[in-house]
């Protein structure tokens, strides 16, 4: 069957991500936690969304200008703003929602967290970037983020050296490092005032990106975490791939080269060596031989990226192992006509496998 | 240009020249004996203009006229305006004047017909699209404003300086009743696509409104009582011409000014876009038939006096005679 | 080596065989044969480096196609109006800041174009000495002809021209009362009428 | 400004990718779903109350389509020249984009003309008398602009907001005014069991001569040799869907025509063999058929 | 809306004229089924653009009651691209395509841009993107403007009567008419492309013999014109490049079986409108090469009407 068209589902969705967030975000258990005490003074009056929330289930979404509460109590957060005084009030006591999100609260001060949001850089972030623009000394990038990113000729490694300086003939050839459309992977090395980040490649970690397959997720789907860059060891003959983990979203799955573990031809280089080669193919924009066989599990593990965002559950080493596996097994089991995308039910059973629980009821199964 | 040290002589082709400094282009030109233009016209000499009329099988009447590298293909297409239906019902519905125009020109009581009623009713459209590509400089999208102002230039000569077409040729009546009244009108759009522009848009487009207002025959429309409706006769044999007035042809020129040590000027008939692009002064003069002076227009500068106006009068009657020609040929 | 062409080529129009001749302009390559890419008149030309006479290996001719000249500017044999890097460029300057003078190029190579391309030249590449103690100021002034060479094409709205060079610079300028300069120096005009002398980074006369 | 969510910037390494791996035998797509593979999608009809007919379509990638119709009557005009296919009014709103957008016009076009193909007799039955006809607005909303190109969503969604669309009847004398019955449930659906079924446009990317792909994304798009929207129909006979409609979009990314020892292959330069055409639009029918099924199924299942 | 930078018509609306006894007697077709019309193309019609081009399909009946088809196009560039745009790579084409407000039956179109206009501007930027090296021409812009003047109808689309071929006639036409000025511009293509139009029509009932089912089968007709009078059940143009044989456009309207074994209609329907392509692209053909020959020939005048020298110019 090419096709499926299914009935929609209501309303399960948010329990699992309630759930799956809850287990493995440590900000938002400090939330629930929040909430509980809230629960615990239920002699309090409230009123709103706060209120709803309580009868209703554990989260609660709010729109813009929804009154999230009126009990001054609380203090106002992100996502939010304190109405002004209506009649016959003091003080306005009424916090009002300025976002589509979740309310969240640490103590006493409530937020609403969007529910779709671009990615806000930070310092230190390691993000994948597509390049926009290309000016006289620098470039323009699209991290996913309110404003496009900079990225300065004097932040790239050149060709020949990372210590070479630069000349107004690289000016001229700006465009042979990067163009427009070009995928890098950087760091953000610091913000502007007006929140936009400026990014450097000045590591051998860094730089434009080839090999491999691009995938785009929610920013949120991504959080920091130790480490942005994998390696899997794929099946099928895949042989080791690449995930690379923007913080803000996007996320790069190569083939594994040589160059992108220090080793050429399973020996180590010695970084001077390594430095020249890489300064070769540092620009390049032209793929290695990528077998048929890493393409199919470079396509898997894309997929399974989708799959773990789509469901809420956080990208680490540790899952994106686990569902690729469930993911390779589903593949043998339902042999020819397996819906190899993951787009539906077949990424909620790997997700399901990986967790080891059942995201519908969110019970643990056995594993 | 004296000078003490031998200046090296630079020299560019002429198209180089061209663009580097084109009003020392042109008159280095005109300086020569015979004094040329560039397009090697002499500065009396108009481009041949060719007119082919009735080719578009859509509009009640066309005219395509070609003057040098300005082509342009002017359509007229007849609708009826009526007057019992909508909200301008019957006679005494409310006029409006369209633009601040109308005042300037003195308006007359729609029931004087003439001018005023044609502009009252908007019986007459005329519009000058540019945006066709038929230059480098006009695009496709609203009308620029050069393109503007051509069009009411030319809606002008249209309405007051020629009126060329009479009201009572547009009226539809009821014939049956005892009072004879008007019931509905015949609007003209003339619609004047420029397919080629190469200077001196005026004058083309002009002829080919004449042309194609000459070529156009409307169907018989009557009104039918029992329809309460304009219906027209599809018999071919009872379409019937305009009643027009009085031939009439505009003639422009360039002005340009310090071309001789003296700082003669010469004045350059049917100037080309090159041309236009350079001069500061223009004439336009609007010849009726016998020579009669209908319209003059001259801007920009002080060079062109009396006497050069009188010259330009000259040319323009010489014109009206080669336009007269065409027209009267191109519709056998 | 008897191939006849047709008089007139017309694009989509094979040629000749791909390993016959070395593909010149005006044409390109399909199915391994040479077809023309443009309406003109196939020629063909031995390469111009005589260098390159490697032994065994026959030096095979260019194949092209060319327009032939109609009296309209741009039917001038170059099929490619474009500044490409390397062009030699007459520009006009348009505005001047300390660091870059803006010009509107009009001529690339021989022909005239009918638009007008954005360049700049920047403050590094008005000559090829002294780079740092160029002003451009004292180089350049609004209206000034300038002869240049494209190094870049750019950013997304200028081409980047150069006139270092003895024979690159300013061609035709005004003072600023309005009289025409003359060259004096490679880094002094003159005014024709008064004897005045203005800072221009001048093309040598050739 | 936010850079825009819907670049069609690529590099020439992602185009070299992606492209080398269409043109594998087999192929390998990006998300590894087979050539005839569709995403999945997620479908509800009747969702909006206050029309005639209506449904909502949801793609896994955030894409949603909402397609509402109403019926309004309106007087024949009897020497209008306008033809009857003045008697459907398709909006297309693609969110986010000006509403002249070449897309959006597109998507519109294709609507009405499959829609109105002469043998659907779509405008037979909008007829109430001979001097009164339904005049039918369908009115589409592209809420998130998904991954891949709308037309195949637009069109899915369309067709089972026609096929829940329901027509008050008429109680009234043909020569009267018309009068109609305000019990809904007594109202007549617009497409019949016997009558041609609402038509549905496949979006349809070749890669090289060999390797064709259904529902593709925009990047396989980008790298496609030709891009056909195929529009079919079908009668409940349950015989071979017919193609009602082909038309050509715009395919590669409009010129990108590096060197081959960039490794990027030239996409965008020259046409398609027309072999390549007619295998597209066989193959087309037959996986049409199999949409139409899974349609069927939607509209059984409520 | 009154669109205040043209001059308007009444603001109450005019109607185009109805006539008394509007019998519209559909013409029996004269034609030949496979026989194409005469094609005049002509080069270099607008000499300030870059290329031009001016095609018209010449009516076989005198005015009133037959229509023709007129097309403009220029071309210009490759131009720098406005200073809003991206850095482009390659040259970016657009194309742009406007009925004269007089080119229609009926009635009079207004200036502003409808979506008939734009659909057709896409299909044919389509048609000719395939066509045209844009890789030669770096961050730069190729317009192709299309007028048309003159038209056969079919804007008001298909219904239950029929599928409409005018549009597909138009653009057609505007497809080779482009390729003309295109190839004039002198701007580098792999190929010409030309536009061709076939439709499969109900087979004439012979008033004679009787209908039977063996005769029911479509016949094809080339080039179709909305004048012809048949009852068209199904239509498709093509852009075509014939020195490849690649097809760069197809828009087919109207339902199309896939017969079993024998004809398949579809297959039926390309190949009519690739035959009648190829046959147009003859036309195309002379059309370019037309202007070359012109301009061998006038290149040795205008060698002595500039006085051959450089005006030289002191300073």
């Amino acid at each position: 069957m090419p096709i499926s068209i299914l009935p929609p589902r209501r309303a399960h969705t948010s329990k699992v991500a309630e759930f799956s967030r809850s287990s493995y975000d440590d900000d938002r258990s400090a939330a629930e936690e929040g909430e509980a005490d809230v629960d615990m003074e239920g002699d309090i009056p409230m009123s709103g969304a706060l209120q709803r929330n309580k009868r209703g289930g554990r989260t609660s979404i709010v729109t813009p200008g929804e009154v999230v509460t009126d009990d001054p109590q609380w203090m106002r957060g992100h996502g939010t703003y304190l109405a002004v005084a209506e009649e016959g009030e003091e003080v306005g006591t009424r916090i009002v929602a300025t976002v589509a999100g979740t309310v969240t609260k640490v103590n006493k001060l409530l937020s609403v967290k969007p529910l779709r949001a671009r990615y806000t850089p930070d310092i230190g972030d390691l993000v994948v970037g597509r390049i926009m623009e290309v000016q006289s000394k620098r470039w323009k990038v699209d991290i996913n983020s309110t404003q496009t990113a900079h990225l300065l000729l004097s932040s790239i490694n050149l060709p020949g050296g990372i210590l070479r300086k630069r000349t107004s003939t690289d000016e001229l050839q700006i465009r042979t490092f990067f163009s427009e459309g070009d995928l890098l992977v950087a760091e953000v090395q610091s913000l502007f005032q007006d929140g936009a980040a400026s990014l450097h490649t000045r590591s051998l970690k860094y730089g434009k990106l080839r090999n491999g397959y691009f995938v785009k997720v929610d920013a949120k789907g991504i959080q920091r975490s130790k480490s942005h860059v994998l390696t899997l060891a794929t099946a099928n003959g895949g042989g080791e791939v690449d995930v690379i983990l923007g913080v803000n979203g996007y996320v790069w799955i190569a083939k594994k080269t040589s160059l992108s573990d220090g080793k050429k031809d399973g020996k180590e280089v010695s970084i001077t060596r390594l430095e020249e080669e890489a300064s070769e193919a540092i620009y390049s924009s032209v793929n290695e031989f990528i077998a048929p066989a890493t393409r199919r599990e470079i396509a898997r593990v894309g997929n399974c990226v989708r799959a773990l965002v789509r469901h809420d559950v956080r990208v680490d080493e540790e899952m994106l192992n686990a569902v690729y596996e469930a993911a390779v097994e589903e593949s043998m089991e339902e042999r020819g006509d397996a819906d190899e995308s993951l787009d539906g039910d077949g990424g909620r059973r790997c997700v399901e496998k990986a967790l080891g629980l059942d995201l519908f009821s969110g019970e643990f199964k056995d594993k | 240009m004296a000078s003490s040290t031998t200046p090296p002589v630079l020299s560019f082709p002429p198209q180089t020249f061209q663009k580097l400094s084109p009003s020392s282009y042109l008159l280095r030109h005109l300086q020569s004996t015979p004094p040329i233009r560039p397009s090697g016209r002499s500065p009396n000499v108009f481009r041949e203009p060719t007119i082919h009329t009735n080719s578009l099988s859509h509009a009640h009447g066309s005219a395509v006229v070609r003057t040098g590298d300005t082509a342009v293909v002017c359509g007229v297409r007849g609708e009826i305006l009526s007057l019992t239906n909508g909200e301008g019902k019957a006679k005494g519905g409310v006029v409006v004047l369209r633009s601040s125009e109308d005042n300037d020109e003195g308006f007359v009581g729609e029931e004087d017909g003439g001018e005023g009623e044609l502009r009252a009713r908007s019986l007459i459209v005329t519009n000058l699209e540019l945006g066709t590509g038929c230059s480098r400089d006009y695009h496709p999208g609203p009308p620029s404003d050069f393109a503007q102002t051509t069009t009411s230039r030319l809606h002008r000569l249209l309405l007051s300086t020629t009126s060329l077409i009479s009201p009572e040729s547009l009226r539809i009546s009821d014939t049956h009743a005892t009072e004879i009244e008007t019931k509905a009108y015949w609007v003209l759009y003339i619609d004047i696509l420029c397919i080629s522009l190469d200077g001196n848009i005026l004058d083309t487009a002009w002829a080919s409104v004449i042309a194609a207002l000459r070529s156009t025959r409307l169907p018989r429309a009557y009104w039918d009582a029992d329809l309460e409706a304009v219906v027209c006769d599809p018999d071919l044999a009872k379409y019937t011409g305009l009643q027009l007035g009085q031939l009439a042809f505009t003639a422009s020129f360039a002005v340009i000014s310090g071309v001789g040590d003296d700082g003669k000027s010469v004045i350059l008939s049917d100037p080309d876009e090159f041309e236009e692009s350079v001069c500061e002064e223009s004439v336009m003069v609007c010849i009726k038939e016998g020579g009669k002076i209908a319209r003059i227009e001259k801007g920009g500068g002080l060079a062109c006096g009396m006497e050069g106006l009188g010259e330009c009068v000259h040319r323009a009657r010489n014109r009206f005679d080669v336009w007269e020609r065409l027209v009267k040929s191109a519709l056998v | 080596m008897a191939t006849t062409f047709p008089n007139i080529a017309i694009p989509g129009q094979p040629l000749a065989f791909a390993t016959s001749y070395t593909p010149g302009t005006g044409v390109h390559v399909f199915n391994d044969q040479i077809c023309a890419s443009i309406v003109g008149q196939p020629q063909l030309s031995t390469p111009a480096s005589p260098s390159r006479k490697e032994k065994d290996q026959e030096v095979k001719q260019v194949l092209s196609v060319l327009r032939p000249a109609s009296g309209k500017s741009e039917d001038v044999a170059l099929v490619n109006l474009l500044p490409q890097v390397g062009s030699m460029v007459l520009a006009r300057v348009t505005r001047i800041n300390p660091r870059q003078a803006t010009v509107e190029i009009f001529v690339v190579g021989d022909t005239v174009s009918n638009d007008e391309f954005q360049g700049i030249i920047r403050q590094q590449d008005v000559r090829a000495t002294e780079k740092d103690k160029v002003r451009i100021f004292s180089s350049f002034r609004p209206g000034d002809i300038v002869r240049a060479q494209v190094i870049s094409l750019g950013d997304q709205s200028n081409y980047y021209l150069s006139t270092a060079s003895n024979s690159l610079g300013v061609v035709v300028a005004h003072s600023d009362s309005g009289d025409p300069l003359h060259p004096l120096n490679w880094r002094q005009m003159a005014s024709s009428r008064t004897g005045a002398i203005e800072e221009r980074k001048v093309a040598k006369p050739i | 400004m936010a850079p825009s969510t819907l670049t069609t910037l690529i590099s020439p390494a992602e185009l070299s990718y992606l492209r080398s791996s269409l043109a594998l035998v087999p192929p390998i797509r990006p998300d590894a779903r087979t050539p005839t593979q569709f995403r999945p999608l997620v479908a509800e009809i009747d969702i909006l109350p206050s029309t005639n007919g209506s449904a909502r379509m949801v793609w896994g990638d955030g894409g949603e389509c909402v397609v509402g119709i109403k019926a309004e009557v309106e007087p024949t005009e009897p020497t209008s020249y306008g033809k009857r296919r003045n008697w459907v009014e398709v909006g297309v709103e693609v969110q986010g984009q000006r509403d002249d957008d070449p897309l959006g016009v597109f998507l519109g076009m294709t609507v009405g003309e499959s829609l109105l193909t002469p043998t659907s007799t779509l405008t037979e039955r909008l007829v109430i008398t001979p001097k009164f006809h339904w005049k039918l607005y369908i009115d589409i909303l592209l809420i998130t602009p998904p991954l891949s190109h709308p037309a195949t969503l637009l069109s899915l969604s369309t067709n089972l907001a026609l096929r829940s669309t329901r027509i008050p009847r008429l109680i009234s004398e043909s020569d009267e005014d018309p009068i109609f019955d305000d019990d809904w449930d007594a109202s007549i659906p617009l497409y019949s069991i016997t009558s041609q079924l609402p038509p549905i446009t496949l979006l349809v990317v070749s890669v090289e001569e060999r390797n064709i792909f259904f529902d593709p994304t925009r990047e396989e798009l980008s790298v496609g040799d030709c891009v056909l929207a195929i529009s079919l129909a079908s009668s409940p006979a349950h015989d071979a869907p017919k193609v009602i409609g082909v038309r050509t979009l715009e395919s590669g990314t409009g010129g990108i025509a590096a060197d081959a020892k960039d490794g990027v292959v030239a996409a965008s330069i020259g046409g398609v063999k027309r072999r390549v055409i007619k295998r597209i639009i066989k193959e087309s029918l037959s996986v049409g058929k199999e949409v139409f099924e899974s349609l069927q199924g939607v509209v059984d299942a409520n | 809306m009154t669109d205040r930078r043209r001059i308007n018509g009444p603001s109450e609306g005019t109607t185009p004229p109805v006539f008394a006894s509007a019998v519209v007697t559909k013409p029996t077709p004269t034609r030949a089924p496979d026989s194409l019309r005469k094609i005049f193309l002509k080069t270099s019609l607008t000499p300030p653009a870059t290329g031009s081009a001016f095609l018209e399909l010449p009516s076989p009946a005198p005015y009133p009651n037959s229509s023709t088809l007129k097309i403009t196009a220029s071309v210009y560039g490759p131009r720098p691209l406005p200073s809003s745009a991206a850095f482009s790579p390659h040259a970016r084409l657009t194309a742009e395509l406007k009925f004269a407000p007089f080119s229609t039956p009926h009635k009079r179109r207004g200036y502003v841009r409808d979506a008939v206009e734009r659909d057709l501007s896409v299909q044919l930027q389509n048609a000719l993107v395939k066509s045209i090296k844009t890789g030669a021409y770096p961050k730069s812009g190729i317009d192709v403007f299309i007028t048309v003047l003159d038209c056969e109808g079919g804007l008001d689309g298909d219904d239950d009567e029929g599928v409409e071929v005018g549009l597909m006639g138009v653009l057609a036409g505007a497809i080779t008419c482009a390729s003309a000025a295109v190839a004039d511009a002198g701007i580098e293509c792999v190929d010409l492309v030309s536009g061709g139009v076939a439709a499969l029509v109900k087979r004439p009932q012979n008033s004679d013999a009787m209908d039977t089912d063996g005769m029911n089968a479509p016949m094809l007709v080339l080039d179709p014109s909305p004048a012809d009078g048949y009852q068209i059940l199904s239509a498709a143009v093509v852009g075509y490049m014939a020195g490849r044989e690649e097809v760069t456009l197809l828009w087919t309207k109207g339902s199309v079986g896939i017969l079993d074994g024998e004809e398949d209609e579809l297959d039926l329907l390309m190949d009519g409108a690739i035959m009648t392509a190829t046959a147009v692209r003859l036309v195309l053909n002379e059309a370019v090469k037309e202007r070359m020959l012109l301009g061998l020939a006038r290149s040795k005048g205008k060698l002595k009407e500039d006085g051959g020298g450089d005006v030289a110019m002191s300073s």
